[in-house]
């Protein structure tokens, strides 16, 4: 899994490249975690356009980086879902709770 | 009509994060001797991740230790084994319960992704000995077992 | 110095001419876990494809058996252990030389494309038992073994 | 395997897709056996440029089909092939025996 962080304004975008599970998600969280440390940094945006397949150790991963920004009133954001993606995130019930935006763009600009 | 095994492939893996990866790969490729649907192959797939990832947490601990997962065909179903001797199931029937866990960190959502995308799933479990997962899905959802 | 086996995985499957494309598309995906190029990734799906073909059609001769594919990651190093308990090869030596095979159909390349994608190859065999086929090959193509 | 067939003037146009190995290359050996079978019919096209994968039974596949139309005084032309099936087939001789073209334009367009 390739991970890219950059921080935007109070934003941490976060883009995935590769599939999220229990093997590929510790990496994703530190990554997130240490991105989302400074205060400034109240948002999540993390991009899946390029993540092919995740489980519920994927989802475990981004709900727990989902209580860390609803903590500093921030949003988690996600963008891009393929098909498979989208199933489990609503199966689990977390589309319900977190934004979902088209392009990366978008979801920053919402922020 | 009781079909015969036509195709299996037996497979036994280190209980290692990355062959989650290697397992439901390999089933997918396997399964897809079947005229599964992109869509079922996914839902294979996730099945199997969820599986093997709880062999090697729950299982095994992270600890060494040997998965191991079987395929078969049987007519138009597949039918999906994995079984490891690690730690087992104290309570199958509330483990397989939505947001029921053991582990703090996760969600207990594995079984429930388990249920939804096979058309059956069996657990057989005993404390110290291990657990078997005894899954099945057909091309025709309209087969039940 | 050497290495330790970090991870494997075995496999066993039925003598189906399906197998072919699902062994070496396993082993691809178990080989991913070293950072093999593409290039070397072909290699050695076609190494697999070979050695399993061969254990199918000369082995068990296109009839029911079991084809065992190993796979061990040693350091930055894939070994693959191919074997059948089918008719084994009674002159190793002759077999392995290009244009040597026992089957007009077919034109004796399977050996000669293995030693020359593989790094290594030691075949063993015994007529009556069965063939076993021990392939490596690393990441690094200085490392010979 | 996709195959499809398709008999252009006096040549036979064989497309596939998929890997071609000991277990998909009999269905290519049946069916161009059966197209090439037409006196008329002297040439065979393979276009490969959909074969992601081909081993030493594939190679005999196309050797003895090879046969088949030398024997008629016709041409065997290889289209499209990807690295991995054009450096077996190199290894194999075949590229030294049989015609290869960019597109299967060029192909007939030279027979
Ligand atoms: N192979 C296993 N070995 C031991 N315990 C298991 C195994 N699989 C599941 N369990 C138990 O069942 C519980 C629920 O599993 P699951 O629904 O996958 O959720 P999660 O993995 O998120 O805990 C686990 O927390 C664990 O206690
Ligand atoms: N697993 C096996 N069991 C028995 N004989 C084998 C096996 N593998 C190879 N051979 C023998 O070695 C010969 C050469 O094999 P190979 O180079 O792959 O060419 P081919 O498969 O085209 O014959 C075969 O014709 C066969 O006689």
């Amino acid at each position: 899994m390739e991970i890219n962080a950059e921080q935007v304004g109070s934003s941490l975008v976060i883009r995935l490249n590769g599939e999220l599970d229990m093997h590929t998600a510790p990496s994703f969280r530190q990554i997130a975690d240490a991105g989302l440390k400074p205060p400034a940094v109240k948002h999540l945006v993390v991009v899946l356009s390029e993540v092919p397949f995740m489980d519920s150790s994927g989802i475990g991963a981004l709900l727990g980086r989902y209580r860390i920004v609803r903590e500093k009133r921030g949003k988690l954001v996600l963008v891009g879902m393929n098909t498979a993606v989208r199933r489990v995130l609503e199966m689990a019930g977390v589309l319900e709770i977190v934004e979902v935006a088209d392009t990366e763009r978008r979801a920053l600009a919402r922020l | 009509m009781q079909d015969q095994v036509t195709n299996s492939v037996r497979m036994q893996f280190c209980s290692r994060s990355e062959n989650v990866a290697f397992a439901r790969t390999a089933t997918a490729v396997f399964a897809s001797q079947l005229d599964f649907t992109i869509d079922q192959l996914d839902e294979i797939k996730l099945a199997v991740s969820e599986a093997v990832s709880n062999a090697i947490i729950h299982g095994y601990k992270n600890s060494p230790g040997m998965v191991r997962l079987e395929l078969n065909i049987i007519g138009r179903t597949l039918e999906i084994i994995v079984s490891d001797s690690g730690a087992g199931i104290a309570d199958v029937e509330w483990a397989m319960e939505a947001a029921h866990t053991t582990d703090a960190n996760r969600m207990g959502l594995g079984f429930v992704f388990i249920k939804e995308y096979m058309d059956d799933l069996v657990v057989q479990s005993e404390v110290g000995k291990g657990t078997t997962l005894f899954m099945r899905k057909s091309t025709d959802p309209q087969v039940r077992h």
